[in-house]
C-alpha cells in the first residue's frame, strides 16, 4: 500500500477528485496549505508597507492505495492537476505499512 | 411626493388700478414674503427626521449593501466588492455636489434639469426644499444616487476591473442616473408631469440598476467557471448583516421620502415593514416547498425584494396593500434569481437584476393598483384607467433608457479601459490582483 | 407618561353667571376638544424621534440580538440563530398588523384588548397616539413584540427544530405576550390600573421572555454534550459587535418609550446609559477578582444586563439610581448565568433567563424603589408601601403567567411538530442539517 | 434653563377698556414673547435630533471604531481592542456622570470648570442647555469624552496591558481631556473666550487623542518584531465595516454639534460628507500613483482622515471649502501614516497620531482659512488676520498640553502597574493573555 | 518507531486525545481536513443553485510512536474514534526514519 | 528523498523559511495545526465556564529534500526554529518513494 500526497492548485480539487473516483479509488482527503516554490507569491500593502507573501493557497490531498493501483493514481492526480504553468504542485508517494478502517475494524488493503 | 402650487390669476377685466396696487405690493412685500415664507417654514422637527434618514440611507451602502454583497462572493473577492461599493460612494457625493444634483433637481427641460445649482451654490445654510434646508434635500437624495450604481455591481461582481467600474460609475450616474431621476422627480420632468407615482425610487433606483445590472452581466460575460463551479457565499452571516442594515436604512429610503415627520411617513414606514416582512416569508415558504428546506439566503433575499417592490408605493398603499405586495415580492423574484436566470443562462452575479429589476418593475405597476383608496391606498381621486397605463409607460421607458444607456457606456469603457480583468487575476481574485490585499489574515 | 393638567378656575369675582355658563360650556366641549387636540397636535419633532426610535429597538433584533447571539453559538448553528431572529421578525410583524396589535392596545378587558384595530382598519395617515401618529405608534410597539420572542431562542439555541420554533413564536405571540403587554400597557390593563411601573418592558419584555427561556431549556433538555464538551463562542467578535448595537438600539428601546422627543426621553437615555455602563464594569471587575482575568464576554453580558434590569425605571430613576441599579445588574446577572445555571444543571445556552429573567425581574422590583424622588426619582408622589407591593405582584403576575403559557405552548408544539431535532442533525450542525447551508465558506 | 410660565390673569370684571388695552399690548408683545418663549422653550425637533446625534456618535466608538481598530491588528490581539473599546466606553460613561461633564460645562476659571454639575445634581428632566434638555445635551457631550481616549488606543494598541489602559483612560479624561473641552468649549474657557473656532473637536479630540497616541507610542516603545515582521490586518472586512460606521456615525458628531436641527446642522452634514468623500478619493488615487494600486486600507483611511480634519471646521465651511479641505487630508494623513512615521521609526499601530494628530492639525488651521465668506464659510465677520494665529495658537497649545499630560501619566502608570506586558503575554496574543478568550473558533 | 495518520471524526478528537495520554503517549498533533469516502457528504442551496458537498470536516491526527506501542496506539485511537457508522475515518501507519527534538536536540526514541 | 515533517511555533515559519532557501532548497509546503505535547496549554472561559485548551497553535511544514541534503535540512530547520523553551516542536523524517513534478512531468530527485 502507498499513501499519495499531492500538492494542487486550489480550483483543481474538483478534477482531481472526478479522475480519482474514475479510477473507483473510494476514498481521499483534502486540506488547505500554504505552499512555497518556483510560483512567485504576490505583495500585499498596507498603508504603504510592503509584505511579500511567499506561500500560496494551494490543496494538498492524502490518498491511500493498493500499490498496483499507485501508478495509475499518480498519473490520474498529475493529468488533471496540470495546467502548464509554473506553481502546478507536486505529487509525493510514501510507503503505507497499515492501514485500519474503524468503524470495520478492517486492515491492509481492505482498509483503503 | 409633488407639491401642487396653483397659479392664481388675481387682475381681472378693467381694473388696471388695482392690478398696478397690487403688482406694486407684491414687489414691496416680495422679499418681506420670501424671507417669511423661508424663516417660518423651517420644521425643525422635520429636519431632525431627514437628517437622520439622510445617515439612514447612506448606512443602505456602507455598510449595509456592501456586507450584503460581500458575504455573497467568494473570500477571495470580498475586498474589491467593499471596495466598489466605497468608491462609488465618494466619486457620486462629489460628482453630485459638482453637478448631479443640479442636472436631476434644477428646473430645465422635461428631460434633465439645469446648472444653476452647480456646487450648491447660493444655496448655503437658509435656502430651504419645503420645511427642511435644500442642503438636506440635496444630502437626502445624494444617498439615492449613491445607492443606485452600488446595487449594479452585484451583476458584475467578481469579474470587472475596478477602473473601468470607476469610470463606468461616473458616466453612467450622469448620463443615465440623473436623467431618469429628473424624469420622476425633477419639477419638470416629463413623467413627473404626466402623474407618474414612483414615492421612493422603484424607476429611479431598482428598475434603472437592475436593468443596467442585467446588461452589464451580458455584456461582461460569465465568470470563469460558471455555472459548473459551486460559487457559494463566502460568509452568509456577513450577507444576513448586510440584510438587516438594508432593511432598517430602508426605513430612512421610504419613510424619509416623505421629506417630513408625519404621517405620511408613518404610513410609508408600515408599508415598507409589512412589504418585506411578506416577502421575506413567502419566498422561505416558496423555497421550503420547492426545495425541502427554508434557507437563509431565501428569507433576506426576500426581504430585500419585498423592500424594493414596495419602495413606489410606499407612501401610497395601506398595509393591506404592502401585505399584498410583499408576498408577490418574494415569489416573482425567487422566480427572477432562479428560473429566469438559469432559463437564459446569463450570469447576473448577485442577482441585481433578479431581485431589483423584477421587483422595481412589478413594484411600479402594482402601485397603479394599490395606491387607490379602493385598495386601501392613500392616493386620493385615483383612477386605475388613468394611473396604469401611466405606470406601465414609466416603467418601460426607464428601463429601455437604462439599458440604453448602460450598453452604450460600457462599450465606451470597454474602448477605453477594458472591462475585465484577465483570467488569471479573475483566478487568484480581484483582492489580491487588483488591491495587494486579502479580506481575511487568521 | 402623564399629563397634569391643573384646572383653571376663571370665574373672578361677582360674575357667578358667567362662569356657570363657562363651566358648562367647558364641560359640552371637552370631548371635542379633547378630540380636536389630539387631532391638531402631530409634533413633527416627537414623530421625528418616534421614527428613528422605531428603526433602532428594529435595529436591536437584527442584526443587533442576531449577532449576539449568533457569535455564541458554535460556527455550525451560527445560521439557524440568524435564521430564528429574521424569521421571527417577520413572523412577528404580520401578526401584529393582523391582530396582536389590537389585541395589545385597543381598549378590551382588563385581560386583553379587543379587535377593533385589526390590520391597522381605520388608522391610516391621519390617527393619532398623543402627538404621533398611531400608525407610528403602533410601529414602534411592534419592535417590542418582535425582540422578545427573539430573546427567547438564546435559551434553546442550537437544537430546536426550525418549524418548531416558528409555530412556537406565533403561538406564544398570542397567547402570551399579547396578555402581559395588555396588562401592563393597555388603556384598561389591570397591572396599568393598579399602578404598576414598567417604562419600556421590564416585565413585559424581559421577565416574559426570560422565563420562557428557563421554561423551554428546561422542556427541550440539555444539548447533546453538555457540559462536558466545552462549547466556545465562534465568534466574540460578532458577539461584541451584537453587544454595542444592542446598546445603541436600546437607547430607541427606553428613550423611545416616552414617546415624545422631550426631557423624559433625555433624562430615560441617560439612565439606560449609566446603567448599562454600571453594569459592564461590575460584572468585569466581580470576575476579574473571581477568575483573575477580565473577559470581553463578561463585560459586554454585563452591558446587555444592565440595560435589561434598567427598562422597567428607565423613565422613573435618576442617573444616581441608574448607577446603582446597574451595579446590582452586573452582580446579579452574572450569578444567574453561572452560579445559578450550573446550580440547578439545565442548559440555558445563551443565558437568557440569567440575563433577562434575572434582570427583568430585579428591575421591576428596584423601579419601585429607584423611583422614588426620594431616591432621586421623578415619580413625584410616589410611596414605597404602595408601589413596591404593586411592583412585585406584577413581577410574580408575569412570571407565573409566562411560565403556565409557555409550558403549554411548547406541549401542543412537541405534540404537533416535535420540538428537538435529532442527534445527527444536532452533530451535524443546524446549520447544514436544517438550512442546507454554512456560516463560512473561507 | 428653565421654563418660566407666567401666570396670566384674564379679564377682571366689566374694566371693558382695560380690557382692550390689554389686548392691544397682548398684539404688540407677541413676537417679543414668542421670542422669549423660542429662547426658552423645548424643540422637540432639536430634541429628537440630539437624541439621535447621541446614539450616533456612541455607536461611533461600539462598534465603529473597536470595529475598524480591531480589524487593523492581528487575528489574536483582536478581543484586547474591542475590550479596551468597550471598557473605555463604561469607565469614561461613570466618570463623566461623576464629574467631568462638570469639569467641562460648569464655570469656573478659564482653564476649568467648577464642580457644581456633579452627578448631574439639580438638572433633572427640565434643565435647558439652549432648545433641548440638559441632560441630554450633557449624554451628546459624555460620547465625545468616550471616543477621544479610544482613539489613543490604536497607538499602543497589540501590547499594552489592560489594567494599564484603564487607569490611564481614568487619569488622561480628568487630567487631559477635560481641561482642553473645558479650554474650547467651556463658557469662560480661555481659547473660546478668544474665538478660537473648533466646532466639533478638532482641538478636543483630535489634536489631544493624536497627539497623546504619539506620546504613547513613543514611551511604550515598538511591537515586538515591528518592523520586520510583517503585521497585516486580519480582517479588513471588519475594518471596512467600522470605517462606514464611523462616517456615518460622524453625521451625529458633526451635524450634531449643531445642537439643533436646522440650516446649521445641515451644511455642517454637506461639509462632513463631501471633506470624507473627497479625502478617501484623494488618499486613494495618491496610492494609486505611487503603489500601483488602490486599496480597500487607503480609500478607507482616507475617508476617516477627511472626517477627522474637516470636524473643527464642519460648521463653518462651506461644500467647496470642503472638498478642499478633504483633497488635503488624504494627502496629507497618508504622509502621516507613512512615509513621516517611517521617517522617524515609532510604532504608531494604527496610525492614531498619522490620521487624528495630523488630520486634527491641519483642519483646525484651515477651519481660519475656509471658514470665512471670502472662501465660502458661514462666519461672517471672520478675517484672516485675527482668526488664524487664534487657531493656530489653540493648536499648538491643545498639542503642547496633551503631550505633556500624556508624558507624565503615563510616568505614573508605570510606576504603579507598569505599562507593557511581557514578551511571551505578546507573542500569544492579548486575547488568552489578558482575557482567557480567543476572537474566533472556526 | 512509527507514524500514525488517524482521520476522524471532529467530535472525536476529545475522547482519542484522552485514550492516547492514557498510555503514557505525550504529544501529538491535530489538523482540520475535508474528507471523502463512503459517508455521503450533503447538498449545500443557495438561492435555487444546488451544490453538492463531498468532502466532509474530519479531524487528522499524527502520532509519533515508538515501534512496540504502535499496535495499541492504533486500537486505542480506533476504539476512541468508533460510532459504527460510515464516515469513522481510517488510521494509516507509516515508518518513520527519524525523529528530533527541536528544543533538546535528542533524536531518535527519546524525542518522541 | 526524504520527506521531513516539522512542528514549529507559528512565529518561526519566517526564519525556518529563509535557512531553507539558503540551503538551497526551493520548496516547501506549510499549514496551520494543533499541537500536544509537554506545553501546557491556557484556560478560556466564558461566562464562568472554564475550558482547558490542550492543544496549541503551531505550523507543520512539508519538505522533500534528497537524501544527501536530508541531515542539513534537519539541522538548518531545528536551529531556526529553536528558542530554547518548552513546545519548540518536533521533526519526523520519512522515506520517500517517488516525487513527480506534474508541470513538467519530471520524477524522482529532479521533481523536488
Ligand atoms: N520540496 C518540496 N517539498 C514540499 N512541497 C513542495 C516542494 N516543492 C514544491 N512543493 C509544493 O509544490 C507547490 C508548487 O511548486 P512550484 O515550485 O511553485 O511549481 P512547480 O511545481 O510548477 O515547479 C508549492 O507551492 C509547494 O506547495
Ligand atoms: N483511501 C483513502 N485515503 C485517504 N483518506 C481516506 C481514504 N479513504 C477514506 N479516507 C478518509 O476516511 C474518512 C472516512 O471514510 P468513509 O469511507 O467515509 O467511512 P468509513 O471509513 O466508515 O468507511 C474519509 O472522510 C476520508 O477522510
Ligand atoms: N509524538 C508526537 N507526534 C506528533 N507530534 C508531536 C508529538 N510530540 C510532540 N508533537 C508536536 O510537537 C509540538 C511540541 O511538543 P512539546 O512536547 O510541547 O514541546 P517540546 O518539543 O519542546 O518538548 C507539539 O505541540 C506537537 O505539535
Amino acid at each position: 500500500m502507498k499513501l499519495i500526497l499531492a500538492m494542487i492548485k486550489p480550483n483543481k480539487l474538483d478534477e482531481v477528485h472526478q479522475e480519482l473516483t474514475g479510477l473507483g479509488i473510494g476514498g481521499m482527503t483534502a486540506l488547505e496549505v500554504k505552499g512555497y516554490g518556483r510560483q512567485k507569491g504576490h505583495t500585499e500593502k498596507y498603508r504603504g508597507a510592503e509584505y511579500q507573501i511567499e506561500f500560496l493557497p494551494k490543496i494538498m490531498i492524502l490518498v491511500a492505495v493498493n500499490s498496483d493501483l499507485t501508478e495509475k493514481a499518480v498519473q490520474a492526480i498529475a493529468a488533471a492537476a496540470k495546467t502548464g504553468n509554473i506553481g502546478d504542485g507536486k505529487i509525493f508517494v510514501l510507503s503505507l505499512e497499515e492501514a485500519l478502517r474503524i468503524r470495520t475494524g478492517e486492515t491492509g488493503p481492505d482498509a483503503i | 411626493m409633488k407639491l401642487n402650487r396653483k397659479n392664481r390669476r388675481p387682475g381681472l377685466g378693467f381694473l388696471k388700478l388695482l392690478c398696478t396696487v397690487y403688482c406694486a405690493l407684491f414687489t414691496l412685500l416680495a422679499p418681506a414674503l420670501s424671507w417669511a415664507q423661508a424663516q417660518s417654514a423651517l420644521d425643525s422637527g422635520d429636519t431632525a427626521w431627514m437628517l437622520v434618514a439622510t445617515a439612514l440611507v447612506l448606512f443602505m451602502t456602507i455598510p449595509g449593501l456592501a456586507l450584503f454583497y460581500g458575504g455573497l462572493v467568494r473570500a477571495k473577492n470580498v475586498l474589491s466588492v467593499l471596495m466598489q461599493c466605497f468608491a462609488i460612494t465618494c466619486l457620486v457625493s462629489i460628482l453630485w455636489l459638482v453637478g448631479v444634483y443640479s442636472l436631476v433637481f434644477d428646473s430645465g427641460s422635461g428631460f434633465l434639469g439645469g446648472l444653476s445649482k452647480m456646487f450648491l451654490f447660493h444655496i448655503g445654510r437658509t435656502a430651504q426644499n419645503g420645511s427642511i434646508p435644500e442642503a438636506l434635500f440635496s444630502m437626502f437624495q445624494m444617498t439615492f444616487a449613491i445607492i443606485t450604481p452600488a446595487l449594479i455591481i452585484g451583476a458584475f461582481a467578481e469579474r470587472m476591473k475596478f477602473s473601468a467600474v470607476l469610470l463606468f460609475t461616473g458616466l453612467w450616474l450622469v448620463l443615465v442616473y440623473a436623467p431618469i431621476a429628473h424624469w420622476v422627480w425633477g419639477p419638470d420632468g416629463w413623467l413627473n408631469q404626466m402623474g407618474a407615482l414612483d414615492f421612493a425610487g422603484g424607476m429611479v433606483v431598482h428598475i434603472s440598476a437592475g436593468v443596467a445590472g442585467l446588461v452589464s452581466a451580458l455584456v461582461l460575460g460569465k465568470r470563469k467557471g460558471y455555472p459548473a463551479t459551486p460559487m457559494p457565499p463566502h460568509s452568509m452571516t456577513l450577507c444576513v448583516v448586510g440584510a438587516s442594515m438594508l432593511w432598517v436604512g430602508w426605513f430612512g429610503f421610504n419613510a424619509g421620502s416623505a421629506l417630513a415627520a408625519n404621517g405620511v411617513a408613518s404610513a410609508a414606514m408600515v408599508a415598507t415593514h409589512i412589504a418585506g416582512a411578506a416577502a421575506a416569508l413567502s419566498w422561505m415558504f416558496m423555497e421550503w416547498i420547492k426545495h425541502g428546506k427554508p434557507s437563509v439566503l431565501g428569507i433576506v433575499s426576500g426581504a430585500v425584494a419585498g423592500l424594493a417592490l414596495v419602495t413606489p408605493g410606499s407612501g401610497f398603499v395601506g398595509p393591506v396593500g404592502a401585505l399584498g405586495m410583499g408576498i408577490v415580492a418574494g415569489i416573482a423574484c425567487q422566480w427572477g434569481a432562479s428560473s429566469l436566470k438559469r432559463r437564459f443562462g446569463y450570469d447576473d452575479a448577485l442577482d441585481a437584476f433578479g431581485v431589483h429589476g423584477v421587483g422595481g418593475f412589478l413594484g411600479v405597476i402594482l402601485t397603479g393598483l394599490f395606491a387607490s383608496p379602493l385598495l386601501g391606498g392613500f392616493q386620493q381621486g385615483m383612477t386605475f384607467a388613468r394611473q396604469l397605463p401611466v405606470q406601465f409607460l414609466g416603467a418601460v421607458a426607464t428601463l429601455a433608457y437604462s439599458a440604453l444607456g448602460t450598453f452604450i457606456i460600457l462599450q465606451g469603457v470597454k474602448a477605453l479601459l477594458g472591462l475585465r480583468v484577465n483570467p488569471e487575476e479573475e483566478t487568484e481574485g480581484l483582492d489580491v490582483s487588483l488591491h495587494d490585499e486579502r479580506g481575511y489574515n487568521f
